[in-house]
């Protein structure tokens, strides 16, 4: 991937792709061949370009979910930026350490070492700014350790859960 | 004319008849149960009345609550719209007896219609052929099975207290007879506290096709030609259009003359459909009455737009005494109109109702594109009442052109916050044998599998697109009540990895 | 047909285009300036082209740009809308030359209709009458008094080199020709660079009256029946309805004949329209040639709202080299189509155009509303085109009924934020003489004092209830994109006497 | 008046009329038989019962103005607390006391005392907070004092200007 990209995984019932967003602002979604081309026409309308067609295409969040209407069709799409901490090594076969983004309350853990997950499985439930955040499997793996447990308060960058990548998978 | 009237009803077909209500200048009362205070009907009508709580036993049910608020606002007339009241023979009575104009035909039209007995008698009356069958005054299995005898398997059983398709059965083969009946009769009671049971010759993927007709109280009679309403799930129309696809001539001839001759028997006094069932193709086609409905229909804008009258009008003239506004020699069919019902429902579960708030919400317009809509941005979707949110009508100079109008309308019909059938009627309007007009009404059962597919190509390519880029700008938001809820600060976990906020 | 179509041009027609564009499977191309970059037509097409910046002369008159973003977006056909090139024959042969298809008649049609001689010299042959005049040979005070005598007074004398009514003047008795064409020559001169003069007979306010044509290459002409536009201010259409109201059964077929004939003379090879004046009333009615229009005319909605047809889809047809896709006897008018243009102007100010931002805008729906628009909400209206906003078109079966329809859309077709003259229409759709359908192009200017009366009565109250409601809640906020703005803190100065806040 | 209510002068070209709102929320509007029943639909929608027939009306802030789509018609209205001081008093031809409403810049005096004045006038002019604000007449009368100068800081509840209403007005 390019350098200084980010990549985001969306899901919606039985699909999952990747999109990747070049610091140019490219959008370079799992499955196309060209980059989608995205401009925001108003606060809910965007207008994409695929493979040179355009299109008008309306969004509205909905809690930690996105809704998405393009061409007669709906979209509900929860997003992750799952498979960022393997792109930002150079080996994305490498361990992931998954970690809170804020201090929160670990409400519940929902893996144990040696479990076969996978991607979007949720690993542990914490609790923040009144905010109920999930950590979920960046990829299918299996989890390595579980370092917290319910109750905790944990603070940032501290990782809670370790899982490494099934191999061939 | 009227010059206060009450619409006794909701959503889109309240706003219809206001529109027709604010040209001809005549003041319009809404109605509210207490789910629909902030619905775009309330605000559109002149003044407004509460009925009582959401449930519809308690507002758009309680006909002596809407006679009340009727007397309240001082409307000397009450329009039923569809559904709820519009052919309760009562209600229409009660309005009379309380003083109020009732828009619809007179009670006891509205009675015979209702009865299967009579209104099958008043066909065989006026000459129009019935599907064969009976209600045995025998009801023992003798009795049944020798009804079902008289018309041949497949044989359709059903409860004669019934609707709507509730309860009916097929009988395939002889043999099936016992089971179905004892299975039948228990659910006929379950439902409808009665066990009596009616027989009939079960169609072959029948087509439905239907004639609007109009009377007045001086005894004119005319028709608007017909609609074919054959794209149906769970016996409820879908799609209409006007013309019927591939409907002979003679058989059109045929169809618009056995549901004139129906009217006049019954002394019909204002606009109605006489609905058909029509088996076989070509010349081999043969039509039987199915029922007929003293109310304004659903899909009655298509045959405004190929005919050009407004129906709602011509209602409100017959109901107030005036004269029928249309002769048969005036009107003629043009181009081609076609309906799509725009429904919260998830048709892949089965089209289950959906409820909820419809955030986002934008209507596509364009030369032949009408919308009839009952909601707007910020509406919720009420669970008690039908989850018809509004209906697209198309018309252009051939078929082929009003399903292009209509196919581009539904693709820029965003609608987000509740699932609806809109990419299923897109499958339908693209569907091979759609486009070539080949429909019956066993159409959306067969092709189930082929409309249902999700959706993919480069609207999904697009919509993942936009949903990263949106995420990643941060600026998603709710639409106009954005500024009222407390912005989020900067996403955390845009930099972060394994986050996603939220429920799990 | 062709598989990516240019649209050289912006506002409602661009959209209306894509419309049909759209339905046809047509890919769309949209060019813009820099005026425009966020415009809705932009954001309509499938593609869009920059020509350059806002002036005119450097975006949608720049052939040459245009005819590159045609090449660079891979454009197969160019649709010129109207106004800007619409009736360039230089643009359409550039097109033709650059292998790209036009979509209006080829340019040699468009030359000799754009000349006032060549098309009189036309409607000579095809036997149509003209308005009695000449453009004497002899230039000289003599020659033109003979002129002005031959057509008797009031005679009209206008810059041949001129149009759209610049320079022209009335001469009422033969005692005012010398001082007449004095001044007329000077402005000539100033205005055109030349001082030719034409008389020509003055009509005493007559109507305009056009005829709807069509032609294809195969030499087939049909008409579409007839418009009257006589609703007019400063030379321009404003309300437009077909069919024309108490127009004699015989002077609709003369018109019709007559249009149809000049249209076979030219070899009219796609859309267009043939304008008339009509002076006198019932069967003392005498008609005269005004001018052809060799593209897609603004009112153009009123003739598809009647006829049922698609004039774009016809032009494209034609245009890509297939047949005319009417027939004569096929075509008929139902009901009654009514346009009106909702301008940003002042009417007040001598019909001064607005620029500015549309603050708040809320499209009217409805059955027989059709409203072809150029704007959004948030939309900045540039000085440097025509102020036309939208075209409201309602049809009825009856013209009533239409009207009817109309003031409901334009009673509810709120836009803030530019001043518009939807008021000045309201006034004229209820004046009492345009109501029974009397109408000349005076009308506009003889009514203006009874059109001009400020708003009044209960909408002035509702308004005032409303403003002062808004700003004590202090809630009244721009919409959508109040959410970017600073929300302004508590305002101080509602507790306090004697203040208000801003400018003096 | 009602002891209680807030009245506002809505101004639009030629029009002036006085806007009376009851703490009920009543609106009595100067000219109409009957109050006015005003209720909010949306951020920008309103729908207003004129004698009992109701119509929706739009309305939008434009700066100071206020703009307003009712049936049809557009109309664009400057409003004023102006005759509120007088209506604070139980003496309605008191002595009136104009003053700033926060800490302010005085740009101009416009009023010079014994100089009749109409309502609505400008006697001072302000700056404050990047806006500029005026001080107008809240009726016709004459004004007794200006109590500020150009280039003055002022602070709130100092009168500026007194003036006193026009004996049988």
């Amino acid at each position: 991937m390019t350098s200084g990209s980010r990549r985001l995984r969306v899901r919606s019932g039985t699909v999952s792709r990747q999109v990747e967003v070049a610091p140019d602002g490219a959008l370079r979604v799992e499955g196309a061949a060209e980059p989608v081309d995205v401009t925001r026409l108003d606060r809910n309308t965007y207008r994409a370009a695929v493979d040179g067609r355009r299109m008008a295409v309306w969004t509205v969040d909905d809690g930690d979910r996105c809704r998405v209407f393009a061409d007669g069709c709906s979209f509900t799409f929860e997003l992750d930026l799952a498979v960022a901490a393997a792109a930002r090594s150079a080996r994305p076969d490498e361990d992931a350490a998954l970690a809170a983004p804020m201090p929160a309350t670990v409400v519940a853990t929902r893996a144990e070492p040696g479990q076969s997950v996978r991607t979007g499985d949720v690993l542990v439930v914490l609790e923040a700014m009144k905010m109920e955040l999930t950590i979920r499997a960046p990829g299918d793996g299996v989890v390595d350790a579980v370092h917290c447990r319910q109750g905790d308060l944990v603070q940032p960058g501290v990782p809670l859960v370790t899982m490494r990548p099934r191999r061939g998978a | 004319m009227f010059s206060r009237l009450l619409i006794a009803n909701r959503g889109e077909v309240a706003l219809r008849i206001v529109r027709t209500c604010r040209a001809l200048g005549v003041e319009t009362v809404a109605v509210y149960s207490d789910a629909d205070e902030a619905a775009p009907h309330v605000a559109a009508a002149d003044r407004a009345e509460r009925l009582g709580p959401a449930a519809p036993a308690e507002s758009y049910l309680a006909g002596a609550r809407i006679i009340d608020a009727a007397r309240r606002a001082g409307a000397d007339a009450v329009h039923p719209g569809y559904g709820f009241l519009s052919e309760s023979a009562a209600f229409a009575e009660a309005c009379g007896q309380a003083g109020l104009g009732f828009v619809g035909p007179s009670p006891d039209v509205i009675g015979a219609a209702g009865s299967k007995v009579d209104a099958r008698r008043l066909a065989a009356a006026a000459g129009v052929p019935v599907v064969p069958g009976s209600e045995p005054a025998d009801q023992t299995l003798e009795g049944l099975r020798a009804a079902v005898a008289a018309v041949g398997c497949p044989a359709l059983l059903k409860p004669s207290a019934g609707g709507g398709g509730k309860g009916m059965r097929v009988i395939r083969e002889a043999a099936e007879t016992e089971a179905a009946i004892a299975q039948t009769r228990r659910e006929a009671v379950a439902a409808f506290g009665d066990g009596t049971l009616y027989v009939e010759r079960h169609l072959q993927r029948p087509r439905h096709i239907e004639v609007q007709v109009a009377g007045d109280r001086r005894g004119r009679v005319v028709h608007l030609f017909e609609r074919e309403c054959s794209i149906q799930r769970r016996y409820q129309k879908v799609i209409e259009e006007s013309p019927a696809p591939a409907l002979p001539a003679a058989l059109r001839r045929e169809l618009t003359a056995a549901a004139t001759a129906l009217a006049r028997t019954a002394g019909y006094d204002n606009v109605g459909t006489v609905e058909f069932l029509v088996e076989g193709a070509g010349d081999g086609s043969r039509f039987y009455f199915l029922e007929m409905n003293t109310r304004l229909q659903v899909e009655h804008p298509v045959t405004e737009l190929t005919t050009g009258v407004d129906l709602v009008w011509g209602q409100l003239e017959i109901a107030a005494g005036g004269r029928l506004p249309w002769t048969q020699s005036a009107l003629r069919q043009r181009g081609h109109g076609i309906e799509c019902r725009v429904y919260a429902e998830d048709p892949a579960a089965g089209f289950l109702p959906q409820a909820g708030r419809i955030e986002l919400y934008r209507e596509p317009a364009g030369p032949g594109i009408r919308i009839d809509s009952g909601v707007e941005e910020g509406s919720l979707v009420p669970v008690q009442y039908d989850p018809l949110l509004a209906k697209v009508v198309a018309c252009g100079e051939r078929r082929d052109w009003a399903l292009a109008r209509m196919v581009e309308a539904l693709r820029r019909y965003a609608i987000l916050g509740v699932e609806t059938n809109l990419h299923l009627l897109l499958q339908v309007l693209r569907h091979p044998r759609f486009v070539r007009g080949e429909l019956d009404t066993g159409f959306l059962d067969a092709e189930r599998d082929a409309l249902l597919q999700p959706p993919g190509g480069s609207a999904l390519i697009a919509a993942l697109a936009v949903a990263a880029a949106s995420r990643l700008r941060g600026d998603g938001g709710r639409p106009d009540t954005a500024a009222a809820a407390p912005a989020r600060a900067s996403d955390p976990w845009t930099d972060l990895p394994g986050w996603r906020l939220g429920r799990p």
